[in-house]
């Protein structure tokens, strides 16, 4: 039981670590890792059908369950403990923030449906604010014959080579749109990522038809950065929590001059530190959690809270896995050993959606430390002031 | 009417009076006056018993008191070992007579100073050497204590001394409330590095005190002063929430609105990191506070609470002295000078990041010692 | 003709032509020919003796070599332990029997590995438990070695077994030269984090030797062994001025000339700081070859090398990461990636931090074990 | 023996050592700095008498010893382990350099004379550079009649209190030049410094006569920056040095939990950091004395060396002070322990002539990793872009 979660929380991680345990041990982890399929469709069925956790985020009417960005950080926590390779993270949160964001059910009630119950996959394509770096996206919408057309390339979508439907934020003559394409109708060449539960593409659009969803979207594409760099807290910390015990179990059994390593002070710094990272990051992870659930919250204000932990986690969320190979030794340095794995998801994340300097930057200018920016600057809606 | 907002309309009555008279930055004198008007109200220590001076408040009210009192940015009190330490206990072990005493502490007419740490212990607390021997009905006590914040102002010492040299270490220790007018103590303050003086040490040469000078059983001192150190717990929250005070405030007077022009890059992630750290503290504190308010108890984070707090504030002191530049060490800003200096014994004071390390991997993760 | 000038004068007439067959980056079996034709010239290993193989000569003029084949940029031998520790160990105390192997270390046509580690020891290297009992004239060795390197490429072993088990745990241990294709000997090569395979497992069971395997007295290998790494003395003055060179090219490859770009002012702050870190290096490899040219003995800045050396590693990989950016782990920069994860093992292999720090603040610091 | 220094130099510093542990203890130097004098006149007197210490770097034909700055770096590093509290930096050291560097004996060699038997005091007031900040002097100089006059305000000159001349950096219609000023004839206010054991006086200047030497002095002012950089490394390397024999004194003997502390790791490893600063600041500040003593070498390349040890001792000297505190607990929070007088040393050591992030920038310029400055950048001598 855990006093800053509700009991139907505490419920709900307890079921989802029950069912992980049981459906994605190491081995089956590693088994979908070696295959190179991105997830075990068993896993991802049984996810949908049996615990509904691909619709937490979708509303009731449309099939999901309508709940908080707060239960669903407990089952991206669960998710990053078990290191779950799937497009969860994509569809399930990302995806369904931006149709979600974009409020408009008419173009986006089917999709949404299909992404609840598992059927279908979704991921998005940022216009910037994934790799954080000019000319992350060249795609610019046209509208030549009544019907929206995208071209140009993304050098990185997460997940573009599962999903079914690729959402795209992209500037239109008069502003950000959000844009729907059939994934299909796509090039896609996929990426070899540090991390080796996740998949990424990038993705080339020839005049590819598309379909938009919604209006001007220049702060839903601000929010569903925001709701990403989140979610990524909310798998780290969970990573961070099976890292410690990884970390404590082994000093307490393995033994060097004549005793448990644990008992040597430089071991016990070692695993206080990682507990002192494991704990915080999931603090600051369901912090902004509860700042992106409040309805009232203005962008700034979540920006600025999900951004100081994003920060926090990518400043110190590696160290947590680093350490932990540390307190292991030469044993921690195979690839037999999970704790690489740990390793190479939190450091991918610390990098993802922005790395701690970039989110101390975006805190610096929501907390007021930059002059304002010029008239101009605000109407551009992509790059760094977007999200003034 | 809801107890915050009583607090509130009181404040509003009595606060601009006494700051004309004080103004902002009060002296200990200053503060004195201010625990005695504040008391008046029963604001002191709201969360104690009404029949002890109090008013019964949970800990989630008396929170919402002191964040009340921060927000006004009301005068710390003066007597705060007594308020927050030894009142706590006496309240839980004290005899009728010695709970006399809780009344005065809170009106600061009584002030107290806890004689723990000793020359020879440093991080091994249980290791004291300070003797009583009972003579009759009179305890003889015999010894040194060293790091006694508050000793040269205070009326009353509570003190531990072994009484069962024989006993394993943490069993032969017992509590005494001293009157520092007892013949036979000499009060040394300490001069910090800083040039201030908060500590004293206290020697002890055949003081002699009746046996109802005792708190709590005999040789169990060291279970009543745990209790004590436990009464620190929902102010490690108060503390939290004081530390994101303290960051905002920093973080706003860099603003570019306020200051006029922008940080450079360096310095403002610096200050930016620092920020982060800070709310981070603040975050732990609430996650605390829920614990608290389910169990009674915090739960683990607490333990890294005051680890994080200490290194934070010794960073804070850093970023100070960089953001004012050479400038700072050359005289322009003695603040943060002080600054840096006074948070050096953040990470020793009230136990070592090194042993508060120990504990945590000890207790809390199960290491073996 | 003074030494290095002959040594470039190899180079300029046998290294081009050997990149024409192996290119800039030659596989292992590239650099075992490279070796071979660098053997011709006695520049393999010219500190070793001229009988031995070598060229006789001292240390200073043995580093000014190693740094005109880095100026080269000359592809790295491939037998590196038994050029670098096994051999000279052979040559301290090895039979005439035992030295016909110093010539083919050179030539690389005989590869050496070397089993110290065992599954249980980790940090405790003296604690190892694989057993050598003498049977007649034979050594019977059963045990287990790990983190062994090159052991699949190599054709022998030096290996530390247990000879007394009664002796305190530095006193019962001998040293055996045992060659790998000995019956009973199995292989099983380690998958690092980067999917590389460099160390192996290696276990002994009922391994059959001759007494003459044994290398220097018996039960006395520890000394022979700490012989051994003392000849990896020079070699972190080597290893210290490749980290210059290392850090110097890659801020070299950021200059506004070649980059095109400025760094963000984080990024360049970051990388001028490693910069820094690995210059200080450099500079302590510089004092410590002072040192050795004055007493043949490193000093006391000999200590914190690997340890400056191990942490720099590890935060340039770090650094090379963030030059990198969210790039950099999502495909489009593998080599920061492999160089992040390989960087683990810089604090814990030959040694972890905290045994090295131990062993500095006792050996050096002269603090209570 | 320390092998990277000459046996001259090992004399050296065994004979200043021996000096100062005579002259200049502990309970001196607590004299000398409560009673406000900044130096122990006596002790002042026997340093240039006895020791020739004030003309090191002066040339023997101008009465000095002409030694190099790696012999001076020694007796700096005795001065910063003993805390000497004295002009010597200003005078012996700085000024020396300046008027050394600015090569016009006929206006300086009287003075030199001086500074070289101690019985004249000098300090350099900076255009820029001490303090790291815009404005930091506003002084420049005009030749109204045949005769340079000086008006304006430094924000800090170190020791200007006990100086007879204060040899000033300032702009002239064509480029920087030096200028000597009668300490007496300026307006100088004293400051109140961190490190108890160094003072200094922020200086205004109203139309002062002054005597112009040498000629353009942009370089000279860079070299000389360069010089007072190296001079508080060599001093904040024998204050390490200092306090890390204290660490391990009270690590040997103090005990707790009935052992002496040293045998705990957490402790151990506190003096091995400890040891690693002072160790490597020790290399880094004879690294860069060695630089400033080659002839042949650049300024580029000095500022590149000197940097290099400044950023290196800026970043990590104060860490050595702070870990001794800790390593000492309550008693070395005390006034009486010495360990805060090398704390402030080396905290203060650390933001003056350039902080560890500006010294930083400087090798990023010398290194090339800037654009390079345009045409007209370089013409103004002040400034960042002096030093390109």
């Amino acid at each position: 039981m855990e006093h800053d979660l509700s009991p139907e929380a505490n419920e709900l991680r307890d079921m989802v670590r029950t069912f992980l345990e049981r459906k994605a041990p190491e081995s089956a982890v590693r088994t979908t890792i070696e295959a190179g399929h991105g997830r075990d469709e068993d896993v991802w069925t049984q996810m949908a059908g049996q615990l509904g956790l691909q619709g937490l985020l979708v509303p009731e009417d449309l099939g999901g369950q309508g709940t908080t960005p707060v239960e669903m950080g407990v089952v991206l926590e669960e998710i990053g403990r078990a290191l779950l390779p799937s497009p969860f993270v994509s569809s399930s949160v990302i995806a369904v923030s931006a149709l979600i964001g974009a409020d408009d059910t008419d173009a986006s009630g089917d999709l949404l449906r299909g992404l609840a119950d598992g059927s279908r996959i979704a991921t998005v394509a940022f216009s910037s604010g994934l790799l954080g770096r000019d000319k992350e996206s060249t795609v610019a919408a046209s509208e030549p014959e009544g019907g929206w057309q995208l071209s140009g390339e993304v050098a990185a979508v997460l997940d573009a080579g599962a999903a079914d439907t690729i959402l795209v934020f992209a500037p239109t003559l008069e502003g950000t749109g959000l844009f729907a394409v059939e994934a299909a109708a796509t090039e896609r060449t996929p990426l070899t990522l540090l991390d080796l539960t996740r998949q990424a593409s990038s993705v080339r659009l020839v005049d590819v038809p598309a379909t938009r969803i919604g209006g001007e979207a220049g702060d839903v594409e601000a929010r569903v950065l925001a709701t990403a760099a989140a979610a990524l807290c909310a798998e780290s910390a969970g990573a961070a929590q099976r890292v410690l015990e990884m970390a404590v179990e082994h000093a307490k059994v393995r033994e060097q001059f004549g005793k448990p390593i644990g008992a040597f002070q430089a071991v016990k710094h070692l695993c206080a530190d990682i507990f002192t990272v494991a704990e915080s990051a999931t603090a600051v992870a369901r912090h902004a959690a509860r700042s992106l659930a409040d309805q009232d919250a203005t962008l700034g204000s979540v920006q600025l809270e999900t951004s100081l932990a994003k920060a926090y986690v990518s400043e110190h969320g590696a160290d947590a896995a680093e350490k932990n190979i540390q307190v292991h030794g030469g044993i921690g340095y195979t690839w037999e050993h999970p704790a690489h794995l740990y390793l190479r998801k939190l450091k991918s994340n610390e990098l993802l959606f922005g790395d701690a300097v970039a989110h101390r930057a975006q805190m610096a200018r929501v907390l007021g430390l930059k002059a304002p920016a010029a008239p101009h600057d605000v109407v551009d809606v992509r790059g760094e002031n977007a999200t003034v | 009417m809801n107890v915050t907002d009583e607090l509130r309309e009181f404040l509003d009555k009595h606060l601009p009076p006494f700051r004309e008279v004080w103004g902002e930055r009060p002296s200990y004198e200053g503060r004195l006056v201010w625990q005695g008007i504040l008391q008046r109200g029963r604001w002191v220590a709201p969360q104690w018993s009404k029949e002890n001076g109090g008013r019964g408040l949970d800990v989630v009210e008396a929170l919402a008191c002191s964040e009340v009192l921060a927000d006004y940015q009301a005068p710390a009190t003066a007597g705060i070992f007594g308020v927050a330490n030894v009142g706590p206990t006496i309240a839980q072990w004290g005899t009728d007579e010695q709970k006399q005493s809780l009344i005065p502490i809170l009106e600061g007419t009584e002030l107290w100073c806890q004689g723990f740490s000793e020359p020879s212990t440093g991080s091994d607390l249980a290791g004291l050497r300070t003797r009583a021997v009972l003579d009759g009905d009179e305890f003889v006590i015999n010894g040194q204590k060293i790091w006694t914040s508050d000793a040269h102002r205070a009326h009353q010492i509570q003190l531990l001394v072994r009484t069962d040299p024989e006993a394993p270490k943490h069993k032969g220790i017992s509590a005494l409330l001293v009157p520092l007018e007892t013949p036979g103590i000499e009060i040394r303050p300490i001069q910090q590095i800083n040039g201030d003086a908060e500590f004293c040490e206290v020697f002890f040469t055949d003081v002699r005190v009746p046996r109802s000078a005792l708190l709590g059983p005999m040789n169990q001192g060291w279970m009543v002063t745990m209790t004590t150190l436990g009464h620190e717990r929902s102010g490690v929250v108060t503390h939290a929430s004081a530390v994101v005070r303290e960051i905002e405030s920093m973080v706003d007077s860099f603003s570019f609105a306020k200051a006029g022009h922008e940080l450079s890059p360096h310095l403002q992630d610096e200050l930016i990191e620092r920020y982060v750290e800070g709310r981070v503290v603040g975050i732990l504190g609430e996650r605390s506070l829920e614990s608290i308010k389910a169990t009674g108890q915090p739960g683990s984070e607490q333990s890294i609470i005051k680890l994080e707090w200490s290194l934070f504030t010794q960073r804070l002191s850093s970023t100070r002295l960089a953001l004012g530049g050479a400038d700072a060490v050359i005289g322009a800003d003695e603040q943060s000078n002080m600054s840096y200096l006074q948070a050096r014994s953040a990470t020793i004071a009230g136990g070592t990041t090194e042993v508060m390390k120990n504990i945590l991997a000890q207790r809390v993760l199960g290491l073996p010692a």
